[in-house]
């Protein structure tokens, strides 16, 4: 096996050495019913060539070269070269998790500066090292506010992800969590009057997404009025990352939870991608997963540590702020290298031109089709209403190579015939054309 | 000091700062194409929603983002560099085949929402890793949702919640060994159960008269890692189950270290009825500094109807579905489908070994377990005799009287060249003194030999001139850092002076 | 003797032996995909042809060899590290992008005798950049197929001994300045001219009068670098220019220094017949440790029908092809088209950049020399006070009363976190101790006062502490090696012991 | 410009600093009439997705996933993905030539390698660290043969390859150099009587090629002692490399120069590939390129140099051996990482297989068309005569995605219809079969 640095000589001097006639010694003490005596029925060991021979046989089952217009919490954003070049060394691609600081200092540092970016993004003031994605994020998120604020209930938008609520929901069912869900206006935005009917003494927080799943922008502002008035904390989650680039960041909020995948992140059918949790410096206590700090050494030079650790699973174990211990760091990295080389002006101008290409996909599509939620603010996403299901859209569409948006049918059955599209830079104006066209008829 | 030092030699490593300090204003990483379709004025678009500036967000360009990452990444060790002996972090050769592949157009690039007759491809290997990994655990069933293994202890605590629901049975309790590591703990109190410890004997296993004992019908499941945290296979493995499931019981076992059992042991066969797998462990998926992992739930038939949704499934016309609509399913732990470029590894790897590279990798990785051991012997106290499997665990006895701790050797092994073992855990080792090795199988008897040479040296050290331990590492970059000051005083983002 | 190093940490580096110190029998690095055609016994096909065994050739596993060359890789200094101020060598910023775009399928999978309809693409990159380079050089026509700059004179001469040969005149010698690259007379040399040295005057340029006095009906044409090798453009370019097309020859120019003209200045529109460019400098492609590099060839008119074989074409219908049919050209140089991955490379730079980028580069590239020339005045002696443009060149004179030499203040910058200048040449530098410094434009400020700072702290060692320099490096991983006992006793392969 | 890591307040205060009021002072010594005064005419300034999107159709104007049965001088094999993962490491790849021994030790310890390695495969003494091609290594052969010996002439089988034979021409044509041409025979290797014929006392060398152009291989030992008894040197240019896997080594020769693109380096239209001249130990002094050998640094370590650089350009100018200074550095560590990956038994087993699917193929194909040069050992490649021009079977087999054989009329016109067929590991059994179909009607 190419991949085991032994000759069958290095094994038998290292058996003799251990005491041992043969490597089936040292299973012997493995009650024998349970030793397997045949070979594990997967396919046979296989090339190097064969291998790729595999996954491009898989990878030409997909589609290439197409124009999708799908976002709904996955975005295709250009991902610059350099990203990939960095994440490749190996330093970086095969370290582990920077327990000891004195020879991980490199991935402690982009952590650093990671969090730091968050913040500015975000306008929080602390941010931790990576959840596993925006879904787990918003679930944490809520844990979080059951915590500091010693209250159970949790009120969610429905123009939150639905798979977000769903992650929500799965977590919470044996906290004594219960969730309420606050419908959406036809502005589609959240129903502000529900939503302060909805809020009670019990309730730690309310948990909204900006811009939302429909790429509506919610009045983050009013909302946590709403909320603050009352006690409960404000969630607010960010499925779409660039957005922040032209949108004001909820600086309203008490925790931020964000998907951070539009930042240099590949799609790669849903995972991995990144969490991440931001929040006020006087709950940083009560924050899940993991932190990187500042420090200096014995001679005082600068230096980076994971921090306030106790409120994590290998210290606390049952009494921890979270169970998880892998995060994502890598993917982490690969939104810092992006974050780095757009910057403060990249973001900005990438994310008007998000909005430019969108405003002109909502003229465009809103010739042929009812564009729902009019008058609302919204990013690079949008719901048209269609006279014919959306997946006869897409089925035309599949001749022009371009995918179409998401039918919404299944997540808000009340939305009949609705899809959600989405327009970032990566969709030209003439595919945007020709999805407007065929949603015509 | 250094004389006995075989492994590195000091040179040069670059400085680099934060890249906030590099910003100036006008500088660009980042190059756009040209708008394609009118411009618009945000302003006019998002009203007050509209977004002033981006604060303190760098300006950089992007030669100086690359060398300084470049820079940054030096100051970090990595299993690429040498040997990283953490015990139950499993830090084997991550394939370079599995980037490649990982980046294929048609696999990085599918959104998970495509319609399903233009995701085949992604469907296909998610089933055909479904299938290798059950027909490897011995076990029924699988979900690859979850993102790592705390996340699938949590969806498989959870489907055995459900499982006990579904049959209007209220257990309150998971059972769970004091070897364990925390994120079981945590994990069962996630999921609403009591946490109660369960006493190992002296040879470092369940004890089974405990457990017979402890054991009744408050108790949902037992967690085990098997081996365990001392790198142990419970012997008694058949005993337990049977406990178990007499008392109408689960098995939960932590699969962290199937390295010691692929292609040699099912854990299906030996009883148990839950298991997650950590891709980023067993199954060579890279570690990333901290991720990301992958860790599928594998079941006995009996939990089938609790996964989590959606499942795949094969339709009458041979294509790949996804099956929503299952009304016992725990939910959705994740959005999506799991860490799925996680799987593309996962199964490359599984390609390149087949059942008989599977097999000897496994072999590989307890011979040089055994191996270490049997040449620290001596030098390091080893406090549970039974036989290792692919991890040894030793204690800091013999060197504690001099002051020096499992911590301290730990940081000297940074100067001999080597990233250090796992100290954290288990905590069954007295006075919380663990020296936790796992070698994996990727490693070279010269790197092991290197190794054993430079922990017998410190064991010398240790003896002889402890303060240089207790002062190390002394040929890293940076010296020993101020935890203490870190947590009391905590500076988690850089702020414009 | 270190306290003054601000750029550089210690750090522990790995070490390693040589791969065939880690072969074992039987260790594999490869596996094949199995034989799909009937098995063939060698013996019987190649009869005594056939090869017994591969004598010592290493046999380790896969993981070995990814380690070993990144281990190895940790000893090297690169651009991506920190500044690489080679003087003549322009180490700019690599674009990733480059590599990315010339690994895609079908360009680096192409073979060069597809037929022409089946590598248009190919084609188009070729013709894209050539016209490109047409553009920036000012001149008419361009061979892209020399592999490097020396590569390039040797085709750009010979064109010159064909374009004489067509003109049945027998021209023997070429002119040569003393502070010209060593390549340039080995160049003449091979193309069957003798070289005849062209004096330069004190300021560094060449002596026109001398020129003036020296050129006549013997001389095939005068191998010019402009700038020249001391960083200082030829101010009186026009008149050598002149003088050379006044007596019949041909003025040739050693483009290595193009990073000084780029978008500034163009060497067709001050007279130049011909000259090579260095898409390895210039253009930015990776100097990969001494190679590939690509040396294009741009000419004007008159040497067309000389280029070597094949040119590219349009055809009628507006698709490319190769033209074999060229009676006067030289030949080829080369098989095939070139070093084409490096065209790919180039292109993607110009694209990069554009007319505004190009400009830039080169502003900057002057602005970074000049700068440190500022800098560094008063603690090293400036031979020439002639203007300079991207690189300047001091010398020793200050310093080399105490012993210390180029080379010496080379190794001791090493231990400041910088690779040397370049010290070889030019040889005009008095006594050859010339400190030869390009910085190019890819240094930020920040980098070049570090560089400076590190200069002038070694300029004050060698009036304190000059046996501190004379016995660098001191904190890289070897120590000065023995270079003198490697000439004496080649020892230049590996040898089972 | 993205590349640059200045902000216009930098470029002020650096401008200020060195005394100069803008930009333009710097280039004030310039005559003005060749400053240029407009931009230049090459298209606008890109983003990085442009020029991906550029070489993407680019790309796509080539062949993708066909089965190309061409050699000729550059081969299909596997590559595996660990050469790419080492090549792309920065260290390696923006490192300069390794003048400064101290700062570059790796890249200097791979060429030791390389250079042992060529060794053991050639069967030769020294080899050096790289030529640009195996072309051009042919013609610095030759000059190195006239530079020991003394004599003037080369002799070379036609049965070389017709570009490096053009090459030689070129290089030698101004250095007072005969070169005469020696035919093959009806068995596609040198005709060893008109070889006999040929050499005189004024040759410096006989330069045969093995595997030859036809594929063939050549008696290198009858050829060797052919030459040796007049004097002349033997020089063996191979352009297979793996056929060292499976075909004895030109042990003979006194030059063996080589291509080795075969050891993992891409076709990429043609180069950059690597050439290397490898010879015995007495003629060191006379070789071409750099060598690097190992010496011990002041306390005695092992440690690697550029060595006998007397030899060279930058030390001897118009006295050199040769005027190469870059050479293929990368490339050669391609090939270094490929054999160290293939190894002792990966080369063999590999040139084995191709033995086999050339076998395969030559009966498949000698079933329709007629196989020339029968008898003669060969290795990957052979030669087909067939009824109609060959450009009319591969447009037949263009349908097929196959890419057919190298018609030979252009560069040996004598032959007429024949073609070059290679068949490597990378084509089918499938494909052969249906390219023997094709030759067939
Ligand atoms: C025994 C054991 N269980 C569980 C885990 C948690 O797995 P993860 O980090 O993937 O969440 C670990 C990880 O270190 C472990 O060692
Ligand atoms: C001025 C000058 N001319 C020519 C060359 C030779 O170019 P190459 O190394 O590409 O053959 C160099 C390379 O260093 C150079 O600096």
């Amino acid at each position: 096996m190419r991949y085991l640095p032994k000759s069958d000589s290095d094994r038998h001097q290292m058996l003799q050495e251990i005491g041992v006639p043969d490597t089936d010694a040292l299973f012997s003490h493995i009650p024998a019913e349970y030793r397997l005596k045949r070979d594990l029925k997967v396919p046979r060991q296989m090339g190097e060539s064969e291998i790729v021979d595999y996954f491009r046989a898989r990878s030409s089952e997909m589609v290439a070269g197409y124009g999708i217009m799908l976002g709904a919490g996955v975005y295709y954003h250009y991902r610059p070269v350099v990203i990939d070049a960095v994440v490749s060394r190996g330093e970086f691609l095969t370290s582990y998790t920077p327990y000891q600081a004195e020879i991980t200092q490199g991935t402690l540092q982009a952590i650093f500066e990671f969090q730091t970016m968050i913040c500015e993004l975000t306008g929080m003031e602390v941010s931790n090292a990576s959840l596993y994605d925006g879904s787990t994020g918003v679930a944490e998120a809520a844990m979080m506010a059951v915590r500091v604020t010693g209250r159970s209930e949790t009120v969610i938008a429905r123009s939150v992800h639905p798979e977000y609520r769903e992650v929500l929901r799965t977590y919470s069912q044996h906290q004594g969590m219960p969730i309420h869900e606050v419908d959406f206006s036809e502005h589609g935005r959240v129903d502000l009057k529900a939503l302060d009917a909805a809020i009670t003494d019990q309730t730690a927080c309310v948990l909204i997404q900006s811009p939302n799943f429909f790429g509506t922008i919610e009045d983050v502002a009013a909302i946590a009025e709403i909320a603050h008035k009352k006690g409960a904390l404000l969630i607010v989650s960010i499925a779409e990352a660039l957005s922040l680039g032209i949108v004001k960041p909820p600086v309203e909020a008490d925790i931020v939870t964000m998907e951070a995948q539009s930042f240099g992140v590949a799609p790669s059918f849903g995972g991995p991608h990144v969490g991440v949790l931001a929040t006020r410096e006087r709950f940083v206590r009560q924050m899940p997963g993991r932190l990187v700090g500042q420090t200096v050494d014995k001679q005082g030079k600068r230096g980076f540590v994971l921090t306030l650790s106790t409120r994590e699973q290998h210290i606390r174990r049952e009494k921890a702020t979270s169970n998880i211990c892998t995060n994502q760091g890598l993917v982490a990295l690969m939104a810092t290298v992006y974050m780095e080389l757009m910057g403060r002006e990249g973001l900005k101008e990438l994310a008007i031109q998000n909005l430019a290409k969108t405003n002109y996909a909502v003229e465009q599509f809103g010739k042929n089709a009812k564009v729902l939620f009019p008058g609302s603010p919204r990013f690079n996403e949008f719901v048209i209403q269609s006279g014919v299901d959306p997946l006869e859209i897409s089925c035309k569409l599949a001749g022009q190579k371009i995918v179409g948006g998401l039918p919404l049918k299944k997540f808000y059955p009340e939305l009949g015939n609705a899809s959600l599209w989405c327009c970032t830079e990566m969709v030209s104006k003439e595919q945007i054309d020709a999805a407007a066209k065929a949603v015509a008829q | 000091m250094n004389e006995h030092i075989k492994k590195v030699r000091q040179n040069t490593s670059q400085n680099e700062g934060l890249i906030f300090e590099r910003s100036s204003p006008g500088k660009r990483g980042y190059r756009l194409a040209p708008l394609d379709v009118p411009e618009v004025d945000p302003a006019q678009l998002l009203g007050n929603a509209v977004r002033e500036d981006l604060g303190n967000m760098p300006e950089v360009s992007e030669f100086e983002v690359l060398r300084h990452f470049t820079r940054l990444s030096t100051w970090n060790y990595a299993i690429d560099l040498g040997m990283y002996p953490l015990g139950s972090c499993t830090m084997k050769y991550n394939p370079r085949v599995n980037e490649a592949v990982a980046r294929m157009e048609g696999i990085a690039n599918a959104h998970p929402y495509l319609p399903e007759a233009l995701a085949q491809g992604t469907l296909r290997i998610m089933r055909d890793l479904s299938d290798a990994l059950i027909e490897i655990t011995g076990m029924d069933a699988i979900t690859l949702q979850p993102a790592a293994g705390a996340h699938g202890e949590m969806t498989g605590i959870m489907m055995v919640r459900a499982y006990f629901d579904s049959k209007k049975e209220r257990r309150k309790k998971i059972l769970i060994p004091d070897s364990a590591h925390g994120t079981n703990p945590a994990t069962a109190a996630i999921c609403g159960f009591e946490v109660e410890n369960l006493r190992s004997n002296h040879r470092g296993m369940v004890d089974v008269s405990a457990l017979a004992s402890q054991m009744s019908g408050d108790i949902a499941a037992l967690m085990l890692t098997n081996p365990n945290t001392l790198g142990i296979f419970e012997e008694d493995i058949h005993k337990i189950a049977d406990l178990m499931h007499e008392k109408g019981g689960l098995l939960y076992m932590d699969g962290a270290n199937m390295n010691a059992l692929v292609g040699k042991v099912r854990p299906g066969d030996f009883g148990v009825d839950v298991m997650h797998l950590n891709l980023h462990k067993t199954f060579s998926t890279p570690h990333g500094g901290g991720g990301p992992g992958s860790g599928p739930v594998a079941i006995k038939k009996v939990l089938e109807p609790f996964l989590p949704t959606p499942v795949i499934y094969s339709k009458q016309d041979g294509t790949l579905a996804l099956d929503y609509d299952r009304p016992q399913s725990i939910g959705r732990v994740k959005a999506f489908y799991g860490n799925f470029g996680m799987f593309v590894r996962a199964l490359a790897y599984i390609l390149a070994n087949g059942p008989d590279g599977l097999r000897q990798t496994t072999e590989d990785a307890v011979m040089n377990a055994n191996y270490i051991r049997k040449k620290l012997e001596g030098s390091y106290d080893l406090p549970y005799q039974a036989p290792s499997m692919h991890e040894v665990v030793f204690s800091h006895r013999l060197q504690s009287p001099k002051g020096v701790k499992t911590g301290d050797i730990a940081k000297r092994l940074i100067d001999y060249g080597f990233h250090p073992y796992t100290t954290a855990f288990p905590l069954i080792v007295a006075d919380h003194g663990a020296i936790m090795i796992e070698p994996t199988e990727s490693e070279p008897k010269e790197e092991l030999d290197l190794f054993i040479d430079a922990m017998r040296n410190i064991a010398k050290e240790a003896q002889e001139s402890p303060e240089t331990i207790l002062n190390a590492p002394h040929l890293a970059r940076v010296e020993r850092l101020d935890e203490v000051t870190a947590n009391r005083k905590p500076v988690l983002r850089w702020k414009k002076p």
